[in-house]
């Protein structure tokens, strides 16, 4: 196998250019290097104004998600053994405005991800010196899956619904929702409905199931969006069925 | 040049930064409270946390037996009122963590689970599978979207602190998505920058762990406590150096050589057994556990890896459904990582830089030397690590220091006097700086990458598992050297767009500073305690040297270093015993 | 995405249909195409017969069976028609006429299987 | 918030931000997404076939001449070719969404998740049993 291999990477400087355009590297081709460890390399040897975000390189930071191939992927857990000998191409998470080079804008994002109120709602607080809230390991499972999310945006990338409509949620802040929801402690879930229950949320979705594709810690958001849609169904049927009932 | 102003601005938004942040909102939600990060708050280095966090829970175990292993595991550096606090606090924190939503794993009663961890001997370390970092920070982070006084500044650079009037008022940042220097101005400032692995070459830490609180402390004038200490993990893995948490060893891990015999048996850490024991053989402390790796190294009984030698962590024996369920994490990594799969195969690993002990001096609650300027978590030396942290207590750490510098800035920012006009002007001098020596500097000739690989080569072989007078001294007369080459980088990038290349350039200047202090503070302590070993004074000599050592930065830039004494309480200083000896001795 | 003050919505009726529909297409369509549209007029089998049609027809839980798999069937189709104009051809401003034929159209023909199927002798 | 809108320029210490414009085509440029589309179309035949249904009920329901010519119509090789067509897709659609509806559904049995094949597997099991019902009832003599 050849000992170096080609990148294509997307270059894009405000302060210069018009739109991104592509540029090639060659770096030296190893077995156990991964994408990110090729751009630190660039950065390093060859061209220190490349600009991307990384930091944990164990897959748990969630900064640098980036298109390989098209793909969206994690970078420093994405070989280059997996596209060798063929050149690689490099770009930003699709979707999203973007800043510099492979830097997208995630500002988005977090407000989204804010209006969920993405934390544990009590009616009333227990005090710390009572001690713990008991939560069996089994309740804990009916939410474990959707507290993984590292907010890596890949699966952003991954959603048509999103790229063409920007006012979407979008999978991670409802799977995030769904995550406070399900917990056998919170009691915010009504809270939570009218924000998850817009057009802009849980029906934008047309289940594509991408984002589940992608989300390299296995959320299934659109698992999460799917299942949040019955409960608002059962909800509807419920209002209808009982008006005077609930609410 | 804009000024923004807040009452109560945090740098870094990592575990201890975001609990501060909480605790002072909780105590007065009247004050504007900022939160300064460079990274985006839930990409903190906190997130890679694995094994757990320490507090004492279960009714076979109390706060003395916590508060003993804490200490004696850090060879009595330890400030003992410190750690009576920290061991005190701890479970009430760990539980507000749970009410505020932390997945902790659960006994099938419902209640919290413990696991044992190295150093410890009882089971009081909290976990959420092996990834406790990642929810606590994940946690917190989320928590704080529910205060309304607390306003981020996300991807932000902190360059400079503003001192002024013998106190701290504020600090000089780049937002990075535009390059815009400005001012924010606090009446206090708390550092929760994080610590500093980069300064070496193989490392646990991300790539965010640059030092830049100890350095931006350092050069305002509040000295650096206990800087010659630093945490080699036994089981990082080779080249990534990607952490296998030490519960992988809690759970029952054998660490083997090359002949597949279990080694630490041969280093005083007790016998081997088929379930691990507290306190023993591959459950004792990192120090010790690191140190009988370089002598297996030496004795020829490694493996040689592409990476150098390493040894083998067998997980084999415990099988997949045990490791599915108690280290997913562990698996995954060693599957996506190094292409190995734990339950049928073994895990090559070596010894990895991943903790500092020492940082910016602090009193018990947060405060510097230095008026407004308080600081927790890794960044700070408080102290409850002394010479060797246990694995475990550095979560906890960062919620109980974090929520008691959080407190005592509020405290301060409330009497405080109003911030000095003279500030302003410390902060156009700050942006000239950036602007003359990186971004319109045109004459430069270094290459930051390149200066930056030498200093890392030049800590590990000066300063690493053993070190001596001469290794010390040479470390210490390059890194003068690289100080001044740095004096003369030039930068690829000259933009202001997300400049990454600035953002490299200024991380590298206070790793140079941090990394000098500790060469000095090694060199100075002619013994061997804990992590810091030297081959040329192998003993531990408590009349000169139960003391910790305090850096300052003189006025030429060089590393001054005084000695302070170690608050003992209750506990005096003993002798470090490990293994089926030391069973006995606390059974009695 | 911001809060409106909750008001009955209509979308969680439209996606029951949809779901509705969806299941009742996935279970029963196939087979009715294959024998009405291909095996049929391929002469693979026979084709039911004037008489047998209006013997089948008879049965009023027969007709009650072919409205549910007429009218369900096209919430279904009406809703994915809709999503798809709306994202695929990204003419996201004519929403609301879309969304009026699409339901419209589904409703329409659920009224006239109704009144066929109600009125038949 | 449009996209085509025309950039300022940069300006100091203002970043300007690149969108792009999503294609018309963007479900032509990966496999998954034109799989997608695919199924969502099968929509469109699904809705044929309940015309096709309605047409047949109004053919009987107007004699045995109507229902002749109906006969008659459905051996015309376009509508037959229409037909093929799109039993195709209606045969997708019913595969994707007893596979979706495994990933839709989060049953809970003595805490854990069932999996999804254990939901996905007795619909595709009832799928089948309901069509040789079917056939039986619409073939028997
Ligand atoms: C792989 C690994 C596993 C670990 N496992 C455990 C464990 O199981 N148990 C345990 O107790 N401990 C563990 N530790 C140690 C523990 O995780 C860390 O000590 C702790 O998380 C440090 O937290 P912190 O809040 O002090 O800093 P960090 O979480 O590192 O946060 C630093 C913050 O400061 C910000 N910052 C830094 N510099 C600047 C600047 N110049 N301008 C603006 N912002 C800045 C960063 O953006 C970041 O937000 C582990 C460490 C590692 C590396
Ligand atoms: S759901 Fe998955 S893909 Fe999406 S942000 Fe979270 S971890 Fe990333
Ligand atoms: S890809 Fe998008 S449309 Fe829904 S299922 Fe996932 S959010
Ligand atoms: S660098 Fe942290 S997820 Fe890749």
């Amino acid at each position: 196998m050849a000992d170096t291999i080609k990148l294509e990477i997307s270059r894009y400087s405000p302060e210069t250019d018009a739109a991104p355009h592509f540029q090639s590297f060659e770096v030296p081709f190893r077995r156990d290097w991964v994408v990110l460890d090729a751009l630190n390399y660039i950065k390093d040897k060859q061209d220190g104004s490349l600009t991307y975000r990384w930091s944990c390189r164990m897959g748990i930071c969630g900064s640098c998600g980036m298109l390989v191939n098209g793909e969206p992927k994690l970078t420093c857990a994405t070989f280059l053994a997996d596209y060798a000998p063929a050149s690689i191409r490099v770009e930003p998470l699709r979707n999203f405005p973007i800043v510099r080079d492979l830097v997208i804008a995630m500002n988005d994002f977090m407000r989204k991800f804010q209006k969920m109120k993405p934390w544990l709602i009590r009616k009333e607080e227990k005090p710390v010196s009572e001690g713990e809230y008991l939560q069996t390991p089994e309740q804990l499972d009916a939410y474990k899956q959707f507290s993984m999310c590292i907010n890596c945006m890949l699966c952003y990338a991954a959603c048509p619904v999103y790229g063409l409509d920007p006012l979407f949620a979008g999978p991670a802040a409802i799977a995030l929702a769904q995550r406070y929801n399900l917990d056998s402690r919170d009691q915010g879930a009504k809270d939570r409905f009218p924000v998850l229950s817009q057009h802009d949320a849980i029906w934008g979705c047309t289940f594509v199931g991408e984002c589940t594709r992608v989300c390299p810690k296995h959320v299934d958001p659109a698992g999460a969006i799917q299942q949040y849609k019955l409960t608002a169904a059962l909800d509807w049927v419920k209002s209808v069925v009982m008006p005077w009932g609930g609410k | 040049m804009d000024v923004t102003t807040h009452d109560v601005l945090l740098v870094g938004g990592g575990g201890a930064g975001l609990r501060a942040a909480i605790a002072v909102s909780e105590l007065n939600p009247n004050l504007k409270i900022a939160v300064v990060s460079k990274v985006y708050p839930m990409r903190s280095h906190t997130v890679s946390a694995e094994g757990g966090a320490a507090g004492v829970i279960k009714s076979d175990d109390s706060l003395d037996e916590h508060a003993y292993d804490t200490i004696s595991g850090g060879d009595w550096l330890c400030d003992q009122d410190a750690v009576e606090a920290f061991v005190n606090e701890a479970p009430q924190e760990l539980l507000q963590l749970e009410h505020w939503g932390c997945p902790w794993s659960r006994q099938d009663d419902g209640h919290i689970a413990v696991r044992p961890f190295g150093g410890m001997k009882k089971m009081r370390t909290w976990f959420a599978a092996d990834k406790t970092g990642f929810h606590m920070l994940h946690t917190l982070f989320q928590t704080t979207m529910k205060y309304n006084s607390i306003f981020r500044y996300d991807e932000w650079f902190v360059t400079k602190l503003l001192v002024d009037d013998g106190r701290v008022q504020g600090v000089v940042a780049i937002e990075l998505m535009s390059g815009k220097i400005q001012a924010i101005t606090a009446k206090s400032v708390i550092l929760c920058a994080g610590g500093c692995g980069r300064v070496f070459p193989f490392t646990t830490n991300a790539s965010i762990k640059t030092g830049d609180g100890m350095g931006l402390a350092y050069r305002a004038g509040a000295p650096l406590k206990d800087m010659e200490f630093i945490q080699y993990h036994p089981t990082g893995l080779p080249f990534t150096g990607i952490l296998i948490t030490e519960a992988a060893r809690a759970e029952g891990g054998y660490l083997v050589n090359k002949d597949g015999y279990r080694y630490l048996q041969d280093y005083n850490l007790g016998t081997p057994t088929a379930k691990p024991v507290l306190r023993s053989m591959e459950l004792g402390p990192r120090d010790r556990l690191s140190q009988a790796f370089v002598k297996e190294q030496e004795k020829g009984r490694t493996i040689d890896g592409p990476y150098g030698p390493v040894v083998h962590l067998d997980l084999r024996h415990l099988g997949e459904k045990l490791i599915n369920a108690k280290l997913p994490f562990v698996r995954e990594l060693c599957t996506k990582y190094q292409n190995v799969d734990p339950v049928h195969e073994l895990i090559p690993v070596r010894p990895v830089i991943h903790y500092m002990m020492g940082g910016v001096s602090t009193d018990i609650n947060g405060a510097t030397p230095l008026p407004g300027l308080f600081a927790a978590g890794e960044v700070a030396c408080v102290s409850i690590n002394g010479a060797n942290r246990l694995g475990s207590n550095s979560l906890p750490e960062l919620l109980v220091f974090g929520a008691r510098a959080g407190k005592a800035a509020a405290e301060f920012a409330s009497s405080a006097k109003p911030i000095s006009n003279s500030i302003l002007a410390q902060a156009f001098d700050e942006q000239r700086r950036i602007e003359n020596q990186f971004l319109r500097n045109t004459t430069g000739r270094e290459r930051t990458s390149t200066i930056r690989e030498e200093m890392q080569q030049t800590m590990e072989t000066s300063a690493g598992i053993y070190r001596t007078e001469s290794s010390l001294a040479a470390g210490a007369k390059t890194l003068r050297h690289l100080q001044e080459r740095s004096d003369n980088l030039a930068l690829d990038d000259h933009s202001l767009t997300f400049n990454t290349d600035l953002v490299a350039a200024l991380e590298l200047s206070f790793m140079l500073d941090v990394a000098e202090s500790m060469v000095q503070s090694a060199l100075q302590r002619t013994e061997s305690r804990g992590a810091h070993q030297r081959t040329d004074f192998p003993k531990r000599n408590d009349e000169k040297f139960l003391a910790h050592s305090v850096v300052f930065r003189a006025a030429d830039g060089r590393p001054r270093v005084e000695y302070l004494p170690v608050r003992i309480t209750r506990w005096p200083p003993g002798e470090r015993v490990y293994g089926q000896p030391a069973q006995k001795a606390s059974a009695s | 995405m911001d809060a409106q003050p909750t008001k009955l919505r209509i979308e969680p009726l439209l996606w029951l249909l949809f779901s509705a529909g969806g299941g009742v297409a996935a279970f029963f369509i196939p087979i009715h195409l294959f024998i009405l549209g291909i095996a049929a007029p391929l002469g693979l089998t026979k084709a039911t017969d004037y008489a047998s049609a209006t013997a089948f027809l008879a049965f009023p839980i027969v007709r009650f069976y072919l409205f549910v798999l007429c009218s369900l069937p096209l919430f279904h189709a009406a809703h994915r028609i809709r999503y798809t104009l709306y994202d695929g051809l990204q003419i996201k401003h004519l929403n609301e006429v879309i969304a009026a034929c699409c339901y419209g159209g589904a409703v329409l023909g659920t009224v006239i299987a109704g009144y066929l199927l109600w009125s038949f002798q | 918030m449009k996209s085509s809108v025309a950039t300022p320029p940069y300006t100091l210490n203002h970043p300007r931000w690149y969108r792009k414009r999503v294609s018309t085509y963007w479900w032509l440029l990966r496999w998954e997404y034109l799989r997608f589309v695919l199924r969502e179309i099968s929509s469109v035949f699904v809705a044929w076939f309940v015309v096709l249904t309605i047409v047949q009920i109004y053919a009987v329901s107007r004699g045995p001449d109507a229902y002749a010519e109906f006969q008659d119509f459905l051996k015309n090789p376009f509508v037959l070719a229409l037909n093929v067509i799109s039993f195709f897709f209606v045969v997708f659609h019913s595969i994707t969404w007893f596979n979706l509806s495994a990933r839709a559904m989060a049953i809970r049995i003595g805490g854990k998740r069932v999996p999804g094949f254990l939901i996905s597997g007795p619909n595709f099991a009832a799928w089948l049993v309901i069509s040789a019902l079917i056939a039986w009832l619409l073939l028997r003599e």
